[in-house]
This record gives C-alpha cells, structure tokens and sequence, in this order.
C-alpha cells in the first residue's frame, strides 16, 4: 500500500510546495527537494511490494519491476536535481509554479510507470507533457517549449490512436490484455506498433523526432535540464519497451522478412536509432553550447536504449536497461556541473568560459567522470552497460548497429571532451578571476551522483540483479552473473577486476610520479608561445569551433530540422491560404463558395 | 409555372450577391432573393381550382379541394422577418457610410490577410 | 673552478647526468643566419642523433638552447623568456661570432654583443659561421662537460639570478614586455 | 585475482617495456639505415626516457600532473590485460571490448591533463589526435566486429588461438585478407606514424599535446608511449597473425610487423587531419563493412 | 410545474419592457437572466404544447434531455457571461433579452418553421451585437450571409413540406425515414447550408473572421460559447434526430466538417493575434463537433460542445478583456500579460489545455468519449484528423500560453522586465467567472461523473447507437 501513497503523496506534495514558496521561496525549493527524496525513501524500502494494485479516482496502476525500476530512475534523478532549485529561486520568473510544476511532472512520471491501463498511461504521459512544456519557457527559449509540446503531443496522439485502435480490437485498456489478440493479426499489430512506438521516439529523440532535445534541454531552466535529460527522456524509453515486450513484438511479427533474426519493423526502427547516435554524435561535436552539446549526446544515447531495448535478448537488453540508468546519472550530473558553472558564470556558452577547475574543482570532477561514464570508459557504469550493448550486438552480428554504436562511443570521446577542455580547463578569464567556489548544497547531489556512478561502474552486481527481473518478467533470459563477472555468451567482464587493475596501474604510475623531481608551479600563462609575450588569457584559449577541420567535412549536411521547420511552414502558408480564400468582408466570396458547394453536392448526388 | 419564376428570382438574388459590391444593390438582391422564396413558398400552396380553405355553409363536405393555407402563413411571417433584416442591413448601410463615406465594399477594404 | 660541497654530485645525479649527456635535445634559436649550419649536422653526412642529440619543438622539451646568430634588445627578450621556460638542468650555447661579441653587427644600436651577460653561457662555438665538423667538436665538448658534471650554467644563474636580472633590464629596461601588437 | 596477478601483471609490464623500448631503439636504428645514417644506440630510448625522467619539471597545476598519472595509469592496466604470447597476468580479461575502453583512459587522462596546461596548442593537438582516433578506430572495430561474430569470441588469446589450429593459413590476415589490411591500416593511425602523425606535428603545432611536457611528465609520456605501443601492436598479432604460442613467436611476429610499419611510415608524407578522415572513411570503413558484410552474411573465411 | 415556454416568454417581456423603461434596462437584464436560470432548475421534461393544437399540427416544445442539456448550458453561460461584464452592455440590454429568448426558443422548438423564426430572431440580435465593435462592414457581412443562410433553410423546409406535408420535427422523421434518403440530398443540404451558415462550417463562414475578431469582453464569449452552442445544438437536432442523410450526403458532409476543423485549425496556426487565434479553433471545433453530430454521435458531440462553450467563454472574456483595455490582442505585444492577472492567466490556461483535450480537465474527457465513439463506429480516418487537429490546436495554443506567461526574446531568459507595458485591468467580476468556469472544467475533469451525470441521457432519444463504448470512467476495465 505504499505506492498509491506515493502517487497521492507527490500530487498533494506538488500544491502543498506551490504554497509554501508563497510564504518562502527558499523553503518551497527546499519542499521539492524534502518531496521527493521522500519518494526515493518509499520506493527504495517499498521494493518487497512490487506487485501491487491500487486505484485512484478512476485510474488504475500496478507495479511491476519495470515500473518500479524507471521510478526508482526518476526519482534519483528528480532528487539529485532538486537540491539545486533553491538557488534558481530569484532568478526564476514564477518560483511558486515552477516548485508546483516540477513535483507535479515528477508525481506524472510516478502515475505513468505504475499504470495499469492504457487510459492511465496516457493521462500520466499528458500529464507530464504539458506539465514541462510550462517549465521550458522560463529558460531561454519560448520557441522551445512550443517544439517539445508539438512533437511530444505528435507522439501521444500517436498512441492515442493506438490505444482506442488497441481497445476497438480487444475489448479491454488493461495493458496485460489489451495487445494479446493482435499477436494473431500481424498487420495490426504492425500498425499498432508502429504507432505506439512513435510516442517512444519522440520521447527517447530518436531521429526524425529528436529536434526538440538540443531546442529544450539547451534552453530550459538550467535546474530543468537534467530532469529533461537524464529523467523524462527515459519515459519514452518505458514505452519502447511496452511497444517491444508487452505487444509482443517479436511474437506478432513471427512471419515477417527477418535480418539477422530481427524482424524488418524492429530493424527498421533499429536503424532508426543508429541514424540517431551517429547524428546525435556529429552534431554534439559541433555545439557551441555546452547543454546543447550534452543534450544531442542525449539523442546519441538514446540511440543505444531504443537498439538495446529492441533486441530483446540477454545482453543488449540488460546494457540498455543498465545504460539507461547510467545516461540518467551521468547526464544528469553533467548538466548539474554546467548548471553550476552557469549559477557562477551566468552562461553556459563553451567559448565565453575557461579554467573553471581552478575555480570548482569539485564541479571539475563530477563532470569528468560523468562524461567517462557517458562515453563508456572503465571504471564506470557507462562502460558496464555499452560493453553489454556491443557484446549483444556482436552475438546476433547487427553490423550496421554496431557500426553506428562505435561511431558513437568513439565519436562522444570527441564532444565530452569538448566542455571539458574548453569550460573547466584551459585559460581562466580575468573576469572569472574572483568566482566563488560551488556552494555546500550543491556539492551534495554531485557527490551522491559520483559515487553512484563508480559504485555502478565497479559493482554492477545489485542493478544487474533487478534488469536480470525485469528480463524474467518480459520473459527473456536475464543475464548471468557470478560474482563480480558478468558472463556473456562470447566474452566475460569482471567490472571488480577491471578496477582492481586500473587501480594497480594508477598506483604504479603514481609512484613513478612521486619518485621523480618535484615540479616546479607556474601560471597558466606561462606556457610556449613560441616566445612570444602573451597578456590576454581570453584570447589565448581554445574553445570555438574546437574540431574545426573535422566540423568542415559535414557543415553542409542536409538538415531535418530545416526538413521539419519547411513542413511547419507549409501549414502556416495553408493557414494564410485558407484564410484568403474563404474569409473576406464581401459576401459575394462566401455566397461563391455556396453556390459552388449547393451545385457540386446536389450533382454529386444526383449522379449515385 | 409559378415556381420555375420564384426559382428564377432565387437565382436572380444569387446572382446580385455574387457580382454587385453596392451595399444598397446587395440589400436589393437579397430581397429579390427573397422575394423569389416567398413566390415558391405560395407557389407550394398553390392548387388548381382550390378553394379558399374555409368552412362555410357551403364547402363543409369531405370532397373540397382547397388551397394549402399554411404557406401563405409562413410567408407573411418571413415577409416581416425581411423586412426587419432590410431595416437592418440599410441601418448597417447608413452606419457604414457614415464611417466609410461609401457604399462600394470594394473601396472600403476587408480584414488583413496576415 | 674550486670545488665546494655544492658541486659534490651525488651517485643518482652522476647517473642522470650520463643519461643527460646521451640524450640532447635542442631548442634552436634561430635568430640568424647560422641555422642554416644546423640541417648539415643533422641529416646523413654528420648524423647528430648518433650522439643522442635532436631537435626539440617546445624548450619544454628541450635541454640545450641553441642560439644561432646577433641578438636584438627584441630577440633578447625572447632567448631570456624560452630560457626560463626550460626545464633544470639546462644548457646555452652560444653559436657563431654574433653571440660572442655580436659579429659583424657589433656596432649596431640594437646588437646585444655579449650573451654572456644575460645568460650563462655553457658553451660558445666561435666562428662566422662554424661549419658543422665545429658543430660536432662543440657538441662533443658539451657531452664530456655534463658527463663530468661541469656544465652548471643553470646552477649559477639560479645563484646569480640577482646580477644576470640587473644586466638584462639594464640592456632592455624591460624584459617581459607588454605585447607590442596590442599596445 | 590475488597478489600473485599482480606480480605477474608488474613483471609483464616490466618485460613489455624492456621489450618495446628496445624495439623502439631497434627501428630509430633501422629508419637511421634507411636514410644512410649511422643512427643512435639501440638503447638510445631507454636513455631518453630515463634522462626526461631525471629532469625538472613544471607544472600547470594538479589536472596536469593527474592527467599524467591516470593516462599512463590507464595504458599500464590495458598493457596488464594484453596476453604477452601465451603469457596472461589476469586470466579472462583480454575481451576486446574491455581493452579497447580502458584504452580510452589512457587518452582521456593525457588529453586532459595537456588541455589543462593552458595551451591552445596542446587543445589543437588534442583536437586532431581525438580527430584522429574517430577516423582509425571505426574502420579496425568493424573487422573486430566481424572477427567476433565469426568466432564468437572476443577474447583476444580465445581468437589467436583459433587462428593457431588452422596453421599459417588459419592467421586471419590470410582467412580475411581485407580486414587484415584495413586492420594494418588502422594500426598505423593508432601509432599515429606517418601518414597519420598530424596530431603531434612538432613544426607545425609545437608537438602538439606534448608542448608543455617536461621532465617526468614528458618522461611518463614517453613510457606511455612505449606501453601504448605494445598494446596496440599487440591487439593487432593477437587478431590477425595467430599470436604466440610461445613468447618468443609473439616477439619476433610483433617485431617483424612493428618494423614494417615503421618503415612504411617512413616514406610517406603526412596527411592534413581532415584528409585523414576523409580517408579513413573512404577506403579502410568501406573495406571494412564488406569484410564484416562477407563474414556476417556470406560467412567466408568463417572456417 | 413550469412551463418551458416561459423560458422565451419571460425574456421576451422583459425585453419589451426594458425598451419602455430604460433607466432600468441593466437591471431588467440581470434580473431576467437569472429568472432564466433559476427556471431552467425546475424544469421537467416531456412535450409541451403551445396554442393547442395536438402534434403533428401546431407549435410544441420538445424538452427532453438534449433540450435540457442545451438550456442548461445556453442559460447558465448566459447568466455567467452577462454577470462577469456587465459593464460593457453600452445598451444592448433589450437585444441580449432577445437573443436569450430566441436561443431558448431555438432549442425547445419542435417545429421547424418556428425554428426557423427563432432562427432569424437570434441571427438578428447576433447581427446587432455584431455592430457594437463599431465594424458595421462585418456585420452587414454577417447579416447578408445569414439572412442568405436562413433563407436556404426556408428553402429547404418548404421542399420537405411540399413532399411531406408536415412540419413537426418528430412527424418529419418518421416520415423521412420512410423514403429512400438519396432522393432527398437537395432539400438537406439546402437547410445544412442554411444552419451551416451560423455553425460556421467551413466555405459558409466567411463572416466569422471579421464579426469574432472585434468582439469585446461581452460579445465574444457570448458568441463563441453561448451562440455558438445554441446553433449546435439546433444542428444536432435537426441532423442527428430529424433529418435521416444518406451515405453519400453524410459522408460528403462529414468530411466538410472534417476539412472545417482542419481549416480552422491551420488556419488558426498562421495568425499571431489572439481573438484571431480563438475564432479560427472556434470553426475548427464547430467543424469538429459538426462532424460528431453527423455521424450520429450525439452524445460525445454534447459532451465536445460543453466543453468547447466552457473553455471558449472564458478564453473570448479574456482575449476581448485584452483588447478592451490594452487596444491590442496581438500576441507579441502582450507579453507576460498574465505576470499581473495570475488567476485570470490560469483560467485562462485551463481553459486552453481543455481545449486541447489535455488531462486533469474536462476536455480530455471528452476526447476520449468522442474518439471511443468515433471508432466504436468504424470510422478509421476521422480520428486521424481530429489528432492531427489537436496536434496544431496544441501547438498554437501552446505558443500563445507561453508567450502571454513568459515574456522575453529568444535566447534570453524570461525576465519580469519583458512583460507588455500596455496596461491590462481584469475586473473582480471576470476574475470570478473565469475562476467558476475552470473550476467546472477542473471538476468536470477529476470527477467527470458530476458532469456526465447531467448529460447522461441526453442523445438517447434518437441516437441509434446506445453508449455502451462510453469511456465508463473506470479506465475502461
């Protein structure tokens, strides 16, 4: 029974911050924070319970491991966020509506992963939708509101049509039943798949769909950024899996032309999602602006997720599960260290910034190993699950995927590394000369969030443990462990004894270090300009245009945004169309457009 | 025969509104427009050789072929509804060049199209 | 040259010095016409590297500053900021006439005619210019005298940092001087 | 994994580095030869290293100095992994996948650790060398790709292993004569040998990465260096060439292919970096994709 | 027992006698519409006779539950939109009085030539309202085209009296379900012509654009929610329970109504001010709500209705507010108007996301009901439009509620420094019916029952298809 407390909970908890950012701004920020770490609290001592049904007003859920699992996602990700609300309090337009809103997408989340019935998803899922689409515009860009609203709400009228398609053929909402007869019926199931999987695109940002991600993460409010990325990203990620496990997919498609064992509708969106992480790839090396650059490697990682998810096997399965938790974390924390840097800088433009490690080293930090987690380097968790992802693909030998997978993890090398060199190292600005170090209550989340990524990274053991449920439950097999080892069926991975050994490695060099001459410290200035003298640090910093010669190769790629914006265009132009043939001040247009109406109708009829 | 000449007025009403862009000459075909339905409706009424539909000492037996009195009762209710739909297209005439200074819609100009 | 505790090596610096005197790697300054005395030397005729020896990008890098030609009060400035920027131990070499008493600029305004005050010079190659078989003798001389632990240029401009200071800015008033492009 | 691993595992980093270091000095030799030279002393690179090490150093703060220690940290756990012949410090942890990512730290930790020194030149360096690696690796991951579906193995000692029971023609640069190339190809931009070498570009960029390196932390580089080296070798002898059944079949094959890079290297010009990608991804990514395409779906060469 | 007639009645007097006595023509007002109001509680439903005559002969208002739903509805926002701007009636006390009865009279009427009369009455009060934006070009417009409309109408009534003999709207369908409905398009389309005409279904509704777009805070709602609700149901009246239409007619029709919401709501997209905005998702949902009635699905067509004459009430009060008082409405310059007026901006944005049809509010009840109904008749493309039409509705929406709650450029963060200058005053008296109108909306979209429950029966007189795919409130289980 503690679940619908939680859902209850996090609504009423929603007004209840909403009041008392009335009374204090601060506390309210604080309330957010109390709320939903609250949240973590039951879920996290609530897991016996997983299993349980409960109804609300006329919504009905049920928590199952997956749900239980992308919550427990969630709300780590809500949480760690939440601790940096309170310092956005002044600087927000609406503090009050922005507490109420963000615990009440949060409560949306919870209500959506514990849905039971299509009905309730699809309440849950607007819910969440409209409730972001207002947090956005208090960032930068109201532009961006609208183009997450538009594409989000493309993706659920998608799978509105979906469920009442889903519901005419079954007879039943509840999510267990409802997709059973269309394993029978290959192009419905099909059809439906196709729709519902379309809510799950636009969600994850897979290409075409992904043009709302660099729009709204770049530009939210920098406390939002995370959510965006590292939390509600993941909801389509949920619905990927339902599409895929509950419908079943690879059940219903049984009969179609496979490649490689892959049904041609799953390799299809499989494609779909290469596409993604290699565009997702180029683009973030391109960014001038450190969210917008994370979030197109949001639209990579997504990438891997929707692969993962859609392989339905052993490993890739377990990876994407796994890599979902690990890009929630890491992208999360990457956009909390940006988001500190932009509360003591007030930008988050990579070439405006410099030399922040001498400044917030801890920041420095939380950043690097979040981005070694995000482009999947031992020790951390990032590895774990894109080692599963590439061990599984290379099992079924999906060459193109792989092909796409290795782009991407070699091409995030190039744009992590970008902020890094280009915000927290390099040259600090004269002007930033005086910042202040992060302050104590945004160290906390950060410092969770490194650990969890490095406990993750070395011990898989735990979170591996419920994907291995979460596999039973879609009824494949989980994946295998002994010990520390993770066993694939063409390779092992001792995350213990990769770490063990880096440590042994870092030790001896360490020692090698220390052995050695001590060094001598001078300025950042001080560096070989081939002698000559240098004054001006902002000027002496490599940050724009960062992989220039390689940006040059694809600057005139062909771009869907452009492909998209057209279309939008081309409704605005039917708008202007419609309105100038139809609407004028002289009746003689529309008493036209009768008679021709009257004439055609009448003969039309006349001639059945 | 007489409902062919209220349709040709009908159509003749259609045919002001399409083409004329005076105000008064627009207020006119509607009434012709008008006109030809009030004609039709009478028309629909009619009968060959009917009788007035009333009982009288005489045309009191089952036997009477009379004239349908309900559309000449519709008729002059829609007459009187015109004739205040006139009224007020010729107040909204008055009003128009009162702001415009002319009756021509084509010289007034409409709603902007952006 | 007296012999005081200082100069003592210990058994790890003699060592490091055998590995220094093997392993030369230059910065050339090439302020004038000498480098083009150094690509001989290099290439198959000479072979430098067969000594250990070779050019280096950055005096990060490098142990031995190479200074090939005249030196102006701008030129100077360089040599004096590259220096300093070497790791210790470091050697200077003086290259050709110019370096010594400023060849045949020496009565130029801006002819800086004696390194030596600016710098402690290990070692000077005389000549306008020293072909590379003098090239080679120098650098041989150079091997032997960090082998023996004699070339502490570095040391004494460490010690004498105070009087190799008052010289420079005496010459160039100067010596990290506000970038000239912006001024 | 007890301590007796780890002894094993310091004595193979030991041997590799007497080993590769050796064979560095070897080809400086050999490359000297070739441009009728006499050339330095075959131990000329243990002096090198040893005299860097010896030096003073500067430092740009404590990113520079980490940098160091977690890339040559990171290159000394990969070599740990990477079975010396028949040799291995940690049974089961040569997977492919593993090394190739701890790899990456490696690169990560200098890559930081030169842009933390404050010089747009070592950023410019990195920029290209990271370039650089997007371009090379892609191609050699698709034959490695190919390799462990064909196998269904990613062990490195599992794969030469496979290839030793069929003999000399059971190497795989022979069973899969493309991907061998592309995989030799493909080293080379991992030595970062010419053509491939425009990240270090000592004329151009001041060495790139390296122009603030002095004293140990150019001396670690240069160990990083040699231990990068041998890793990469490594992978290919281990992949294509049967790798060793015994360490003295590992050496002599590993000599023999280093040797022939480096002289390879040695008569080509160097590419500007977007030439290199440009081909990397024409010629070496398309040889690739249909060696993985012939394995996967044709199954040629799959025995 | 009241009689429903007293509904016209009532009004009617007043009306009369507010001419005579004017210094009290407000007061008479407020007094009539809430005796209106207060009647339509007691009302109970059954056929009432007027003169009489037994029908099918005479005069007789038919108030069952779609009469009732409709009263309800046209009285209770009548009262609410009266009472919320009182201050703009600049004299139009007597005309409102009119136009209340002849809304009254339009949905209780079971004759179709009385109809007809409320019909003129209505459209006559509407064509005066229209003038008090001083535009008198768009009402002229308006009064050309709807006298044009209502004359069509008469048209066709006259041909089916002429076949059928009979006027009675119970009688007629009877009667019309006899014959083979192909023989009957002329007559049909002719009177769908002429109520398309104020339903402003698309190519007849030429007059919206320029009567919606000058409307004042009293006008618009009036117009878009209470006029425009009465016209539906008359609509729904006649094509849902009297007039049967053959295939070919009803399909022809529907995709009419269909193209009319896709119309009003690309339309809709491409305009930047917000009365402009409001008026074309006004066609577009009367295209939507047309379409719904001629599929036979009168009951989620209510439903739509109730929902699109709540929200629009409260969205034309605050557009025409805007517009009032600042002299604009066009979007751009009124930037973070809501920053001041925080409880007329979320009514304002219930009001749109119910709209939408997004959950917690009313109107995704209703877009469910409809979708469920829709596909329960296998009709597989009109879904597909309606979602697209909410895909553009939301955007335009969307777009329009950020731009009014957060102001400031691109790539600058919102900033209370960006909001508009222009000053916008809401009265307390607004302020208090947005406030009911959305908590209706919010209730009708937590607790739908409390809403449903007064609709429940509402199409059940004629409407063939029984509820049974209703949304059951349970998440359908």
């Amino acid at each position: 029974m503690t679940f619908d407390i939680v859902v209850i909970l996090m609504f009423l908890g929603a007004f209840s911050a909403y009041l008392i950012s009335k009374a204090s701004l601060k506390a309210g920020a604080y309330a957010t924070t109390v709320f939903s770490l609250g949240a973590l609290a039951v879920l996290l001592m609530g897991r016996s319970e997983i299993g349980s049904e409960f109804s609300v007003l006329f919504m009905n859920f049920e928590v199952t491991v997956i749900g239980w699992y992308f919550s427990g996602v969630m709300v780590l990700v809500y949480a760690m966020t939440s601790f940096f609300n309170s310092f956005w309090m002044d600087k927000m337009m609406y503090p009050g509506s922005y507490n109420f809103l963000y615990l009440f997408s949060l409560a949306g989340t919870l209500g959506l992963f514990f849905a039971s019935d299509l009905i309730t998803l699809f309440i849950f899922w607007e819910v969440v939708v409209w409730s972001s689409t207002f947090i956005i515009p208090m960032g930068k860009s109201r532009r961006a509101a609208v183009v997450y609203y538009t594409i989000s709400s493309i993706g659920s009228m998608a799978t509105l049509y979906g469920i009442m398609l889903v519901y005419r053929i079954s007879g039943t909402l509840v999510i267990q039943e409802a997709f059973v007869p269309l394993k029978e019926d290959p192009l419905t199931a099909t059809v439906v798949f196709v729709i519902f999987v379309m809510a799950g695109l636009t969600k994850i940002g897979i290409f075409p769909f992904h043009i709302w991600l660099p729009l709204a993460h770049g530009s939210a409010p920098h406390t939002f950024s995370p959510v965006l990325s590292g939390g509600l990203v993941k909801m389509g990620a949920f619905i990927a899996y339902m599409s895929v496990a509950i419908l079943p997919a690879y059940e219903a498609f049984e009969g179609s032309l496979k490649i490689m064992g892959i049904p041609l509708q799953l390799y299809f969106l499989m494609i779909l999602g290469a596409i993604s992480i290699v565009l997702g790839t180029l683009m973030a090396i391109k960014q001038e602006d450190a969210k917008k650059l994370i979030a197109y490697s949001s639209v990579a990682n997504g990438g891997y997720i929707l692969i993962g998810i859609l392989m339905m096997d052993q490993l890739s399965f377990a990876g994407s599960m796994m890599h979902l938790f690990n890009h929630a974390i890491a992208s999360a924390a990457a956009f909390l260290a940006i988001a500190v840097v932009a509360y003591r800088t007030g930008t988050t433009k990579i070439s405006e910034l410099g030399g922040m490690i001498h400044r917030m080293p801890l920041t420095y930090l939380t950043y690097l190993i979040a981005i070694i987690s995000l482009a999947g380097i031992p020790p951390m968790g990032g590895f774990v699950s894109k080692w599963l992802i590439i061990q599984g693909l290379a099992d079924r030998g999906l060459m193109f995927m792989a092909l796409a997978a290795f782009f991407g993890s070699i091409g995030s090398f190039l744009y992590v590394f970008r902020p890094l060199a280009a915000v927290f190292l390099g040259q600090l600005k004269p002007e930033h000369e005086h910042l202040k170090s992060e302050p104590l209550m945004m160290k906390i989340p950060m410092v969770i969030l490194m650990v969890l990524i490095l406990y993750f990274g070395v011990l898989p053991k735990w979170l591996l443990g419920i994907i291995g449920e979460i596999q039973v439950a879609a009824g494949i097999e989980p994946v295998m462990m002994s010990g520390n080892t993770i066993l694939a069926v063409n390779g092992v991975l001792n995350t213990l004894n990769v770490f063990m050994i880096f440590g042994f490695g870092f030790l001896i060099s360490l020692i090698i270090f220390l052995l050695m001459q001590k060094s001598r410290r001078v300025g950042l200035m001080d560096t070989y300009t081939s002698a000559e003298f240098i004054y001006t640090p902002e000027l002496y910093h490599y940050a724009g245009a960062f992989y220039a010669p390689f940006e040059r190769l694809y600057q005139n790629h062909p771009s869907v945004e452009k492909f998209l914006g057209a279309i939008a265009w081309k409704f605005h132009e039917l708008g202007t169309v419609v309105n100038a043939l139809f609407f004028s001040h002289k009746p003689a247009v529309t008493v036209f457009w009768t008679s021709v109406i009257l004439v055609m109708i009448t003969l039309g009829g006349a001639g059945i | 025969m007489i409902q062919y000449a209220g349709i040709m007025l009908i159509l003749i009403g259609i045919y002001g509104l399409l083409t004329q862009s005076n105000i008064i000459k627009i207020i006119v075909s509607l009434n012709i427009f008008e006109l030809g339905l009030n004609v039709f409706i009478i028309s629909v009424g009619f009968v060959r050789e009917g009788i007035a539909p009333i009982l009288t000492s005489v045309n009191n037996h089952n036997g009477l072929v009379f004239v349908d009195p309900l559309p000449q009762a519709l008729v002059l209710t829609a007459i009187v509804i015109g004739l205040g739909t006139t009224a007020l297209g010729l107040a909204f005439a008055r009003s128009i060049y009162r702001q415009h200074g002319t009756l021509n819609l084509d010289e007034i100009g409409g709603p902007s199209n952006g | 040259m007296t012999t005081n505790a200082k100069d003592v090596r210990k058994t790890w610096e003699k060592i490091a010095d055998y590995f220094r005197a093997h392993s030369i790697w230059m910065k050339w300054y090439c302020t004038g016409c000498g480098a083009i005395e150094m690509p001989p030397t290099m290439t198959s005729r000479f072979d430098m590297e067969r000594l250990g020896m070779g050019p280096m990008a950055t005096p990060r890098q490098a142990d031995v500053l190479l200074i090939t030609g005249y030196l102006s009060a701008k030129t100077l400035r360089r040599v004096i900021y590259s220096y300093e920027q070497m790791q210790d131990p470091k050697y200077v070499v003086g290259f050709g006439s110019c370096t010594l008493n400023g060849g045949i600029y020496f009565d130029s305004y801006a002819t800086m005619t004696r390194l030596d005050h600016y710098l402690p010079v290990d070692l000077y190659i005389a000549g306008c210019m020293p072909r590379p078989e003098a090239i080679m003798n120098s650098f041989d001389t150079l091997i032997k005298m960090i082998e023996k632990g004699e070339a502490k240029g570095w040391k004494h401009y460490q010690e004498n940092h105070e009087w190799y200071r008052r010289n420079q800015l005496h010459s160039l008033k100067e010596v990290y001087v506000k970038d000239e492009f912006h001024e | 994994m007890n301590l007796v691993n780890f002894a094993y595992g310091l004595l193979l980093l030991l041997a590799a580095f007497v080993f590769q270091t050796t064979l560095t000095g070897i080809n400086r030799k050999v490359v000297a030869r070739l441009q009728r030279r006499r050339g330095p002393k075959f131990y000329q690179q243990f002096i090198d290293i040893f005299k860097a090490l010896s030096k003073g150093s500067t430092t740009h703060g404590w990113v520079f100095d980490f940098g160091v220690i977690m890339a040559l940290g990171g290159i000394m756990a990969t070599a740990i992994f990477i079975p010396f012949g028949p040799l291995k410090a940690v049974p089961g942890m040569d997977n492919i996948f593993i090394i190739a990512y701890v790899l990456a730290v490696g690169m990560l930790g200098m890559a930081m650790s030169a842009s933390g020194s404050g010089n747009p030149w070592a950023s410019i360096g990195v920029s290209r060398a990271l370039t650089n690696m997007l371009a090379y690796d892609i191609p050699f991951m698709m034959v490695v790709f190919g390799l462990i579906f064909a196998f269904d193995s990613s062990s490195l000692s599992g794969l030469a292993a496979i290839q030793r029971e069929g003999g000399l023609l059971g190497w795989n640069v022979l069973r899969f004569p493309l991907g061998g190339i592309v995989a030799m190809i493909s080293l080379q931009g991992m030595l970062g040998k010419k053509p491939f070498d425009s990240f270090i570009a000592p004329a151009e960029i001041a060495s790139g990465p390296m122009v603030e390196y002095g004293g140990r932390h150019l001396g670690m580089l240069f160990l990083l260096h040699e231990y990068s080296t041998f890793i990469e070798v490594s992978l290919i002898v281990h992949l294509f060439f049967g790798g060793g059944a015994t360490v003295l079949e590992f050496m002599v094959k590993y000599a023999v292919i280093y040797t022939f890079l480096n002289l390879v290297s040695n008569v080509l010009p160097r590419f500007k970096i977007d030439q290199a990608v440009t081909f990397f991804y024409k010629v070496p990514l398309a040889m690739a994709v249909v060696q993985t395409f012939l394995i996967i779906f044709l199954g040629m060469g799959v025995a | 027992m009241v009689n429903p007639v007293l509904l016209i009645a009532l009004p009617l007097l007043l009306a009369f006698v507010s001419i005579v006595f004017k210094a009290y023509k407000n007061n008479l007002l407020v007094f009539g519409t809430l005796l209106n109001a207060g009647l339509v509680l007691t009302l109970n439903k059954g056929q009432y006779i007027i003169g009489g005559f037994q029908p099918p002969f005479g005069i007789n208002l038919v108030l069952d539950d779609f009469a009732l739903t409709g009263i309800l509805i046209i009285n209770g926002l009548f009262l609410v939109i009266t009472l919320m701007s009182l201050e703009k009636l600049e004299g139009f006390a007597s005309v409102l009085l009119v136009a209340l009865a002849g809304l009254n009279g339009l949905v209780l009427t079971g004759d179709l030539f009385n109809l007809f009369v409320f019909l003129e009455i209505t459209a006559i009060t509407a064509y005066i309202l229209s003038s008090a934006s001083k535009e008198y070009r768009y009402a002229f417009n308006y009064l050309v085209l709807g006298t044009l409309g209502s004359g069509l109408y008469l048209f066709g009534l006259i041909v089916l009296y002429a076949v059928f003999g009979t006027l009675n709207m119970a009688d007629l369908s009877v009667k019309m379900a006899a014959v083979d409905a192909s023989q009957l398009v002329l007559p049909s389309l002719l009177i769908f012509i002429g109520l398309a005409v104020e339903v402003k279904i698309l190519p007849f509704n030429g007059w919206v654009k320029g009567v919606y777009s000058g409307t004042n805070s009293l006008v618009g709602p009036l117009f878009a929610s209470v006029y425009a609700a009465g016209m539906l149901f008359v609509f729904g009246r006649i094509f849902a329970q009297v007039i049967p239409l053959g295939t070919y007619l009803r399909t022809s029709l529907v995709v009419l109504g269909a193209l009319t919401l896709l119309a009003g709501e690309v339309a809709a997209l491409s305009k930047t001010r917000i009365r402009e905005i409001l008026l074309y998702s006004s066609i577009g949902q009367s295209g939507l709500i047309a379409a719904l009635f001629l599929s036979g699905l009168v009951f989620v067509a209510v439903m739509q209705l109730v929902n699109n004459a709540l929200s629009k009430a409260i969205l034309f009060t605050v557009a025409g507010q805007m517009a009032d008082s600042t002299g604009t409405d066009e979007g751009e310059e009124l930037q973070g108007a809501f920053l001041e007026h925080k409880i007329a901006g979320v009514g304002f944005t219930i009001a749109a996301l119910s709209l939408i049809g997004l959950p917690l509010f009313y109107g995704f009840i209703s877009k469910m009901n409809l979708l469920f109904g829709i596909f329960y008749s296998d009709n597989y493309w009109l879904p597909v439009v309606i979602l697209l039409g909410t895909v553009i509705e939301g955007t335009y929406m969307v777009r329009l509620l950020v731009k009014l709650w957060t102001p400031g450029d691109e790539g600058i963060v919102s900033e209370k420094a960006f909001a508009t200058e222009r000053p916008l005053t809401i009265q307390s008296s607004k302020v208090m019916g947005i406030v009911v109108l959305s908590v209706v909306l919010l209730i009708g979209g937590l607790l739908p029952a409390v809403i449903q429950d007064n609709l429940t029966d509402s199409g059940s007189l004629l409407d063939e298809v029984t509820p049974a795919y209703l949304f059951d409130l349970k998440g359908g289980q």
